[in-house]
């Protein structure tokens, strides 16, 4: 047992620290949510350094309801990347919006817990445990601010059809597991093995199923048809909050995703793979001509949020080693632009109240240089202009969609980023070629300014030094189709 | 056995009446009456199959705690049916669609009702016969050791329900005079009678 | 199996009986009492006004609060019952494994108190 | 057509005998508790309650029955008619089928159950509703507000309940009610268990509503809570299921920690004694308690009752469990 513990080791460390800190908060006089929230940041930089120290072999745990492999530890990686900048980018947000309660660090970790519990998952029961865990946590987060309508709203929204797809996922998992008697990935994808070596053609009630467990997962990293809730959640909920929304919580869906198809239904890859082509070529589409009307910022990132799941579910679609590594690099490059992105979108206040419309940002420039040349690398980044990361992410699927021979998805996927780049673009113009509409407030302070230069760093220079990410994907990439294999 | 079948078919028949009724009655209490009555026919048809201890847990859990909060919520807030319904009826022509294109599916899915060999084998989890050892028992032998991830992570969640809970629904009124048990047991007599020598004819 | 559900038949036939008697009961007063309804007497019990509203209309967010507690506490008694039936084939293993379950909704627990949650104003 | 008669019939026949000889017997006994009540409370307030209907008032129960029948059955003008009728029938029929599973001898129960102390549990858990149904369906200020705070005390209490009733099961390993009176064969769970007893004790006062913890009927401020609307037969069903629960609920703290049928001494007087009169001599001592509680305490205030279930049962009873789990896995007492 000790052994399997660890195994666990990160995501033991965070939860423990996720219930210290609750204690501390509820014990400790005064209002603790400053020293919580700073506490939680180390706590989410320490569980990444523990993840960067586990092993990279594959190993299971826990009778193998857990895994733990180098695929994991990536996104593990990039998961809790993405909760500590939203924890720091939390900070002053906080304060000023009158959400200063300590709970609100703690739940984004236990929401963290969770999503490592959904990377790790190797069991369907485990897979839904760490969904809940995340869900529910990000459930309340959402509606954190409950004085305000717009709030309770995005909460309420997100919780009712996050129940519904939560639903479809189990209904999904309970056909499988009536059909093949199993829950457990391994033993899933060594019966799948047998039965098409036996020739024989998969029972249609598990292909029920697993389309049913897909729709749960595409409700959960918001790809169309099962898109409705993102933006109004995106555009009701706090801003770190949609943050974090944007970034951590869909990589661990999107790695849950490729987990779950590569590992136990690899067999059926000719039956899933057409549900993600579809997937993929609406949530490009939707995404490209959807945001094109949106005034709202946040709203705005909601759409385009959907349009790069679309890209991201490329690499999937292809179902090899070289799509997966796509898909990887395509979530790591994503995290960044996005939360550097949303950095600026933190920044944007006047007179002492958050602003969100796209028509705020005009002359940024002149206003604030620095600032708008971070906005400006994010959002060529994201249009995929080279030699920006954006280009490198989407090439990598689209040359793996191409080796999959899946000319459509990388037809209408280049042709939807030439769509999309027109709004990003419209930002940029916004910024560069407009009078300048009214300042926003100063100072930002200094951790916004270290994300976003950080961020816009990294989107710059990738090209430059791609071989962290790149060969970091790779090595996931690798250790996932070795467990298939 | 014919007991056990009528059992089953007016456990069904009942359960699936009362939830077409939840979906369809003009007044959300009596939705809600309705699904606890659903609920208590799933128990029985529980205890048909022999999962004595899941169908008392249902009872337990569900109808003696899940809809009582349902109960209460929806007995104080007065809920607007006929606004509700106008929605409904546009909704309609779409909802119908997806049920009954779930409805297909799930005929396919029984009409291709034959498991591979290979998913049997696997499937025959050394359970147990019920007359040797109870499921409450068979469930306790596994879940606390075998299943001790999922345990424990299910305890976690139920950590994040409660805190969820009061974040969002607790509001601490200012001004509300507490008992302070404490303060009460521990006063003295020093600390509340003073003796006063009052001289007769003059007030205190 | 089959003995299994032979014991629960009783259950089933005593539902029935009581059933049927709370049914014959309030049936025979009605058929054997004098009904002669009016208004005054069908109204509302109240303290001699008419009633000025629905009586349905107040919502305490704290009986919410109350179930909502309940519900999580009455999942953690679901989980001590099988572990109760078979703490002797789980051993100490079993017995640690609850002690930390129990352990985790401690935490919430002392978090509740201290939050004033379970403090009824 | 012979084998429908041994096959079908006459089992089910057997069955509704017996199920008849507890109903007559349990309804009969609520009768006389009303009876034993009124004259019980008088004793101690020096009165001499019920004594014209027949000798020492022995017929009374019987009067207030026939009365009850011949009331005219009101139906307030804003309620909700079939819910409200419902109502009391659910409390009725409630505290009547649990006593299925309650043993009064050895392979003396009518269902004899693997989870018999789950079954106990569910079915008073559901006794809620009978209550809220009334509350709500009545229309009417002073009934709602009495079921919402009974359904909220009867909550509070149920979870301690539920952890001593898990301490009772570790204790005897098993949740057949016929299994737990038989692990108490030389000590009752009563002694080794007492602070859960006294817990048990007072959880099932509040559970029933009973004084002191009888806010949701309290007259001074209620009227009559949850069933001010009621008359005729209704009223008649939640009194009897009322007072039939009062009677479950001491059955089972007598199985649970009183040896059930068992004599409390293995030795000649008491064992010449039958197991259904040792059960319900306990059974009449608990009621007896209750009794005497409501001649003895004052009412508790709502943010008492409230803390007294959540802040100090709850804890002290979830403690508990985990002390006793201790002891038995450490020095290895845990029933096979």
């Amino acid at each position: 047992m000790t052994y399997d513990l660890a195994t666990i080791a990160p995501e033991l460390f965070l939860l423990v620290s996720a219930m210290a800190l609750l204690m501390l908060g509820a014990f400790r006089q005064g209002n603790p949510t400053g020293l919580v929230l700073s506490l939680a940041t180390v706590a989410t930089v320490i569980t990444f350094v523990l993840v960067w120290l586990q092993p990279t072999a594959r190993e299971l745990a826990f009778g193998g309801l857990f895994v733990r492999d180098g695929f994991g530890n990536f996104m593990k990686g990039l998961i809790l990347v993405g909760s500590s900048v939203s924890l720091i980018m939390a900070w002053r947000f906080i304060e000023r919006e009158n959400m200063s309660r300590f709970e609100f660090p703690v739940l984004m970790l236990f929401a963290t817990v969770g999503m490592m519990m959904m990377v790790s998952a190797n069991d369907l029961i485990s897979l839904y445990i760490g969904l809940e865990l995340q869900s529910l946590s990000l459930y309340v987060i959402a509606a954190f601010r409950r004085d305000t309508l717009r709030s309770t709203e995005s909460g309420l929204k997100y919780f009712v059809l996050g129940a519904l797809s939560s639903g479809m996922l189990l209904y999904g998992s309970s056909l499988v597991y009536g059909f093949a008697g199993t829950t457990n990935f391994n033993t899933l994808a060594e019966i799948l093995q047998q039965a098409a070596q036996a020739g024989e053609a998969p029972s249609i009630g598990l292909i029920v199923g697993v389309v049913f467990v897909m729709a749960g997962l595409a409700f959960k990293v918001g790809g169309v048809p099962f898109h409705m809730w993102t933006p109004d959640v995106y555009e009701g909920a706090p801003t770190p909050v949609t943050a974090f929304f944007a970034s951590a919580p869909k990589i661990a869906a999107m790695a849950l995703f490729a987990r779950v198809l590569m590992g136990p239904f690899a067999e059926l890859v000719a039956q899933w793979q057409q549900v993600v082509v579809a997937i993929s070529l609406l949530s490009m589409v939707l995404g490209a001509l959807a945001a094109i009307s949106q005034t709202n910022i946040k709203r705005l990132m909601a759409y385009s949020s959907i349009g790069h799941v679309g890209y991201a579910l490329i690499g999937l679609a292809a179902g090899t080693e070289a799509g997966v590594r796509g898909l990887a690099v395509y979530m790591a490059i994503y995290l960044f632009m996005n939360l550097g992105t949303f950095a600026v979108i933190l920044c944007m206040r006047q007179k002492d109240r958050m602003v969100e419309n796209i028509d705020d940002l005009r002359g940024l420039s002149r206003t604030h240089p620095l600032m708008a040349l971070a906005m400006g690398i994010f959002m060529f980044s994201m249009a995929g202009i080279p030699p920006l990361a954006g280009f490198f992410s989407k090439l990598y699927v689209f040359l793996a969609a191409i080796e999959a021979q899946l000319y459509t998805l990388a037809v209408v996927g280049v042709l939807s980023s030439v769509v999309g780049a027109f709004y990003y673009l419209r930002i940029v113009k916004l910024m560069y070629f407009d009078e300048p509409a009214e300042s926003f407030d100063q100072p930002f302070g200094r951790e916004m300014s270290l994300i976003m230069g950080a961020a816009g760093a990294i989107t710059l220079l990738f090209f430059v030094f791609p071989s962290p990410i790149v060969s970091g994907a790779e090595a996931a990439a690798a250790s996932l189709l070795a467990a298939a294999g | 056995m014919v007991v056990q079948a009528l059992c089953f078919y007016l456990f069904s028949a009942v359960a699936i009446a009362s939830a077409v009724m939840v979906i369809s009655s003009r007044n959300p209490v009596h939705s809600v009456l309705f699904l606890i009555l659903a609920f208590f026919n799933a128990a029985g048809l529980f205890v048909l199959m022999g999962a004595e201890f899941l169908g008392m847990i249902l009872v337990v859990v569900y109808l003696g705690a899940v809809t009582v909060l349902f109960l209460f919520v929806v007995m104080m807030l007065n809920i607007n049916v006929a606004e509700m319904r106008q929605g409904f009826l546009q909704y309609l022509p779409i909802g119908a669609t997806v049920g009954l294109i779930l409805l297909v599916e799930l005929f396919m899915v029984l009409g291709g009702w034959a498991i591979s060999p290979e998913a049997a084998q696997v499937a025959q989890v050394p359970t147990p016969p019920p007359e040797q050892v109870s499921n409450t028992a068979a469930l306790g032998n596994v879940l606390y050791t075998k299943y001790v991830y999922l345990f424990q992570a299910s305890g976690i969640v139920l950590l994040v329900a409660m805190i969820g809970a009061i974040v969002l629904t607790l509001r601490t009124r200012t001004g509300v005079r507490r008992q302070n048990l404490r303060e009460q047991s521990f006063r003295t007599r020093d600390e509340s009678v003073e003796v006063k020598k009052v001289q007769s004819g003059s007030g205190v | 199996m089959e003995s299994l559900l032979i014991e629960y038949l009783p259950i089933l036939i005593f539902f029935g009986i009581a059933i049927g008697l709370a049914l014959a009961m309030v049936g025979a007063s009605y058929v054997v009492a004098r009904q002669s309804p009016d208004p005054e007497k069908d109204s509302a019990y109240e303290c001699g006004f008419e009633a000025f509203d629905d009586a349905r209309s107040r919502f305490d967010v704290r009986f919410y609060l109350v179930s909502i507690l309940f519900i999580i506490f009455d999942l953690e008694v679901a989980f001590l019952f099988p572990w109760a039936v078979s703490l002797s084939e789980i051993g100490v293993f079993g017995f640690w494994s609850m002690v930390v379950f129990l352990g985790i909704l401690t935490i919430g627990f002392i978090y509740e108190w201290k939050k004033g949650a379970l403090e009824w104003e | 057509m012979a084998d429908l008669w041994t096959g079908y019939l006459w089992p089910a026949i057997f069955i509704v005998l017996q199920i008849v000889a507890i109903l007559v017997p349990l309804l009969i006994a609520v009768a006389y508790l009303t009876y034993a009540e009124r004259k019980v409370i008088a004793g101690m307030q020096l009165r001499r309650g019920p004594n014209v209907v027949g000798p020492f008032g022995l017929l009374q129960p019987l009067a207030d029955g026939i009365k009850l029948l011949f009331k005219e059955t009101i139906l307030p003008a804003g309620s909700n008619r079939i819910v409200f009728v419902l109502a009391p029938m659910v409390t009725f029929v409630l505290a009547l089928v649990a006593w299925a599973v309650i043993p009064f001898g050895p392979n003396q129960v009518i269902a004899d159950i693997n989870v018999g102390v789950l079954y106990l549990f569910a079915i008073s858990s559901l006794g809620v509703y009978g209550i809220i149904m009334a509350g709500w369906a009545s229309n009417s200020k002073y009934p709602f507000l009495g079921a919402c705070r009974s359904a909220a005390q009867m909550v509070s209490y149920e979870v301690s309940m539920g952890f001593v009733i898990v301490s009772v099961v570790l204790c005897a390993g098993t949740l057949n009610l016929t299994g737990i009176v038989e692990a108490q064969q030389n000590l009752w769970f009563a002694i080794p268990l007492l602070p859960m007893f006294v817990i048990f004790f007072i959880s099932i006062l509040a559970e029933t509503n009973r004084t002191p913890f009888d806010l949701p009927e309290g007259e001074s401020e209620l009227v009559a809570g949850y069933f001010v609307e009621y008359s005729s037969m209704t009223f008649a069903l939640f009194f009897l299921g009322e007072y039939a629960n009062m009677i479950l609920l001491s059955a089972i703290t007598a199985v649970l920690f009183l040896g059930g049928w068992m004599p409390p001494l293995w030795i000649p007087p008491f064992t010449w004694v039958p197991g259904e009169i040792w059960l319900a001599l306990k059974i009449a001592a608990v009621l007896f308690v209750f009794i005497w509680v409501r001649a003895t305490l004052p009412r508790y205030r709502y943010d008492q009752l409230m803390r007294l279930g959540w802040k100090v049962f709850l804890p002290v009873s979830l403690g508990w469990v985990v002390l006793t789990a201790g002891v038995l896995v450490t020095f290895d007492l845990l029933p096979q």
